[in-house]
């Protein structure tokens, strides 16, 4: 499928679909269902320096078209990522971007050092974003000046190219974009949670744990794209695009929008074979739209694929 | 292996208030394993509701390709679930998780305890229970007897207490009063209800062998979200757990931490 | 129905339901469905000094649990709207909230002072949030300094108390209702829109003619709870909900989040007679719920309705 | 008076390619007033899709209570509503806007062109046309003749030709392509269908009365969002503006900037 095929910064992609960090685990699970070979690339669960168990439960809440979570980045830490989850992964023919989390600068440079050199890691996606812990996540992920040092440091150890998740919970998020960007990103994806919270009727009481958690699902698609939209024309940095993605054509909208890649997140749970079916999908839905390669749709709403097409092969 | 199948609907009753009993017929039942497990229903074709719905499966045949789930058709899923008619499909996602095992109970008997939509997996646990040799005690809660079910059902594999919380059927009560009050003799205990019912009875029984069911609200239902996860008792602050949907629903008692 | 009725600055309300600003025009088209005296308020779709077109079409678009607007601020002008609209809804029993726009603080000013003076309008609700202006709206939505001068310079000459509307495009929205509530602001009302987008799958080009738009509906509402819980718990200003209302039960997860009363858009281009329903179905829930008075439940997420209850009757 | 009422599902059919005609039953149909109105329909119950669907009355029968709506099943409103059956409800908002006035026609002919699934509403304006005395000659365009429907219906009201755009059915091409290949005479002509088709015909035929119903994408659908407001043909920079839900959907040609 070599309408399907994609270059980015550390990437040579099959296809330029993915589960997004989270949603997959480490891929065992859905292993059962299909071929991880099959997939773009995946991205990884959350690694931080220790294990963590994460939040209380309830972790999850279901809204309207969209669901609510706080996990708290559990995860086995990065002792076992590295010795367990990355060999295991390594029996596909798959690149892994590595979710790497942490409280404070040292721990996410701590992490990137170490993870970057696994051999199948072969980018790294820096969450500065999670809006579900209590220290760190926030500031990271809404001041400029903050996400710019902490990418730097984070550049300076990193042997794989680095992407940065940005936050939708800001009120400028070209400003975010430029500031990674500054800092040596090598590319972005966006975006992560929108934070929402729901109530229970009868008690009053917050329906998750942590009280507040992140909005993901079809309910933020819009937000999303517009996001893509500002900050592809804005920066000079690939995107990989993520909110709300169910079928091809939602796929299409986000390259559109001026996605160069895209990872599909809550959907899994809906369907544990969206991934696979979006790209068995993706190749007839561009032959009806005329398209002879899926990067010519980049940024097309806003006239880039007029120009120059920077990331196709 | 678990499937994903738009299963038949073979019939689809109410019968009790709001609870329904819907019975789906397709090759998802040749996967099968043990009573407990539970499937995850897609409701409708769009995205509201958007998540899944995990319901237990209550009773399967192998041979008639056929299961039956009882659920009470309470929040917007369940609403919507109980308007399929028969010949129509459900998207079904299933077998998952790992039920109760059943062992040879030659000369044992076993006690299943549940609390309202905690019932319905002890119905096929129950039969299965009896194929390997076990004599059935059940004790049955519920809110009150308007929504009650199945107790012929239970009856016609064993002795059957009832309790109801206002008191309008049964035992005026809890399942725990019923245990309470009558002098029951069993070896093995067997429960699904609601965490505070498991939790009374856990540490009322603690000195019996027991297994109990668990729930929680989940996202993928298949482990990879981590939604369901639970501290060990014997770690209840560190960092070991288990995922409810994946190395449960199931768990023998005094593993979890409640 | 007592256990409905609220007291706000300027506002004695017969319930806590009032349509939002911009879904109900200026309650002509409504008052077909009935009588518009049933309603707690009615905020008037925006204000401006001179009469303005709006937007080109389209102006709405469809998406997952939600819709994106451009309308662009189209409204007949302060003249029109003091001699023709404000007039004609003097015949109903009910208090008018007048949203105030404009592209500089002399707009906002002059419309503020002159509108504050009908004898129906019992409040202004400044919006400072709106997504679809090109000039003004964003500055003034998203920093907290110019938030909260024009708070003060409108406070200044308004006749009435003044709610300030805020926008949820912003990092922090706590920082911003503390402006406002420095400038001195009366109330608050919240959200407006998320801004958003929506691409056609074929074309590749924005639906919506003014290319992004403000996403309301259901979609929003945990956005929206999330961010009355966490302002009503920093600030001392009753706060007027919205963000997805479309039942009885959402009003008062609403006010278990930290709002005073509510008011409801895009539900009204669903069902028209929405208002009604709520403001009936309400009582028969409070009754359920075993509570005297609706204002009993303000807060009660956080524990505000255990130890004080500021604003009920 | 504009009423929002269930309004039960008499017929149900499938006409062309994608293309459905439903006759709904109700008091809702007491209210219609002219040819060219047109309702709000929600389908479905939920948020999916959220907002309601504008589609045209193309007949309506005060007798019996019932209307006739035509529409293409396309995106995601109007595929669930193609899955509606017979008996069911239907939440219809309506009647809404100002159809054609139909005056007397005496020795007067009508030329009504539609186009795709503008067609409808002429269906039932030709009817009326022809109550009122008028003579009526049809010009109906279709991307192809696999989607086009009711020229039987409109050939026994009067002339009708053809126009497809792959040339598969009648003329190959345009409407206005017929109008231009045809020396026909007329006195007003009407028109609905995609502005693209309305500008070229009221370009072409400046000299004549015409009336053409317009679309646009609609929120509320009566009056009180701004969602479909048009700028007027004598004042197109300015603030003036009509809206096609409440002032239309249909205007004389020549008054709305199209
Ligand atoms: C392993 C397992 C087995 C179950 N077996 C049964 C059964 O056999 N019969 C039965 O009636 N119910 C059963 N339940 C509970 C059932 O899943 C919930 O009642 C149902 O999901 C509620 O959905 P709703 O649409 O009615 O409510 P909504 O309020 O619309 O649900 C909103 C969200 O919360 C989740 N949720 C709400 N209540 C529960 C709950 N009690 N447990 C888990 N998630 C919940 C829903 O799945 C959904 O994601 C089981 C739950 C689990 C975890
Ligand atoms: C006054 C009027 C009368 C109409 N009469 C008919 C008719 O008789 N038969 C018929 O088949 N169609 C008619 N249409 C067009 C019809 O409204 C759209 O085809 C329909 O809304 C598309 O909905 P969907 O669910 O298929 O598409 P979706 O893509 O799911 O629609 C998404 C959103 O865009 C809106 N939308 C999409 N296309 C159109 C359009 N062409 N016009 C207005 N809104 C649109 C929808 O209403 C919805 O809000 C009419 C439109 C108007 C304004
Ligand atoms: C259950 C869950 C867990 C998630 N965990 C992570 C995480 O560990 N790291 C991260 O960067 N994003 C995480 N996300 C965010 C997703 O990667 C994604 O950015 C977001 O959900 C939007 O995509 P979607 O709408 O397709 O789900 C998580 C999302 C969900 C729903
Ligand atoms: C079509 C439309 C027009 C709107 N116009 C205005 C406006 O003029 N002024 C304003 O403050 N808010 C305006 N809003 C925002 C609403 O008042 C409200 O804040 C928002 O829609 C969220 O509520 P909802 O989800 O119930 O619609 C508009 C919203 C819609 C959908
Ligand atoms: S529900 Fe996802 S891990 Fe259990
Ligand atoms: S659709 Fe709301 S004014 Fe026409």
């Amino acid at each position: 499928m070599k309408k399907l095929q994609i270059e980015l910064p550390g990437l040579s992609l099959k296809n330029p679909v993915m589960p997004a960090s989270g949603c997959f685990g480490f891929g065992r699970e859905y292993s059962q269902f299909y071929d991880l070979s099959e997939l773009g690339a995946i991205m990884i669960k959350a690694t931080t320096e220790e294990a963590r168990f994460g939040n209380p439960t309830p972790r999850v809440a279901e809204t309207n078209g969209g669901m609510l979570n706080a996990i708290g980045l559990q995860n086995p830490g990065l002792k076992g990522v590295m010795e367990k989850e990355l060999p295991w992964l390594s029996r596909f023919d798959v690149p892994i971007i590595a979710n790497v989390a942490g409280s404070q600068v040292e721990d996410y440079v701590e992490v990137a050092k170490e993870i970057s050199t696994a051999s199948n890691v072969k980018a790294l996606e820096l969450n500065i974003s999670c809006p579900n812990v209590k220290t760190g996540g926030i500031a990271f992920g809404t001041i400029p000046e903050v996400a710019q040092e902490l990418t730097k440091k984070v550049k300076e150890v990193s042997e794989v190219p680095l992407y940065v998740k940005l936050s939708p919970n800001v009120s400028n998020i070209v400003e975010m974009a430029k500031a990674v960007e500054a800092g040596g990103a090598d590319g972005l994806t966006m975006i992560n949670t929108l934070l929402g919270m729901r109530l229970d009727m009868k008690t009053g009481k917050p329906v998750l744990a942590n009280k507040t958690g992140g909005l993901s699902g079809p309910a933020i698609k819009p937000v999303a794209i517009r996001m893509i939209y500002e900050v592809s024309q804005a920066v000079d940095l690939p995107i990989i695009g993520m909110g709300g993605i169910q079928t091809a054509e939602d796929v299409i909208e986000y390259f559109h929008a001026g996605a160069s890649a895209v990872a599909v997140g809550t959907a899994n749970f809906v369907d544990p074979f969206v991934c696979q079916r979006i790209i068995n999908e993706l190749p007839v839905l561009l032959d009806e739209l005329g398209v002879d390669h899926i990067s010519n749709l980049t940024g097309r709403s806003w006239g880039k694929s007029d120009t120059k097409t920077i990331y196709s092969t | 292996m678990i499937v994903n199948e738009r299963m038949k609907v073979i019939s689809h009753e109410r019968i009790a208030k709001n609870i329904f009993e819907l019975v789906l017929q397709g090759e998802l039942v040749n996967e099968i394993k043990a009573p407990g497990q539970f499937v995850h229903v897609k409701v409708g074709t769009g995205i509201d509701p958007l998540l899944r719905r995990p319901i237990s499966i209550a009773d399967h045949d192998h041979e008639e390709q056929t299961m039956t789930l009882i659920y009470r058709a309470e929040g917007k899923g369940t609403k919507l679930l109980s308007t399929v008619n028969n010949k129509e499909r459900v998207d079904i996602l299933g077998p998952l998780g790992n039920g109760f095992t059943v062992e040879d109970g030659k000369n044992k008997t076993a006690l299943l305890v549940g609390g309202g939509i905690g019932v319905p997996p002890l119905y096929g646990l129950s039969k299965r229970l009896i194929e390997h040799g076990w004599t059935v005690k059940h004790i049955l809660g519920f809110q009150d007897g308007s929504v009650s079910f199945y107790e012929e059902h239970f009856t016609e594999l064993g002795g059957t207490y009832l309790a109801t919380v206002d008191g309008s059927k049964g035992t005026h009560g809890f399942v725990t009063d019923v245990i309470q009050n009558e002098t029951l003799q069993f070896d093995e205990y067997f429960s699904c209800g609601p965490t505070p019912m498991l939790k009374a009875l856990q540490s009322k029984l603690d000195e019996k062998k027991g297994f109990i069911s668990l729930e929680e609200r989940m996202g993928c239902g298949i482990g990879a979200c981590f939604a369901c996860v639970c501290h060990m008792q014997d770690d209840p602050q560190g960092t070991s757990y288990v995922k409810i949907c994946s190395d449960g629903p199931v768990f023998p008692a005094g593993v979890v931490q409640l």
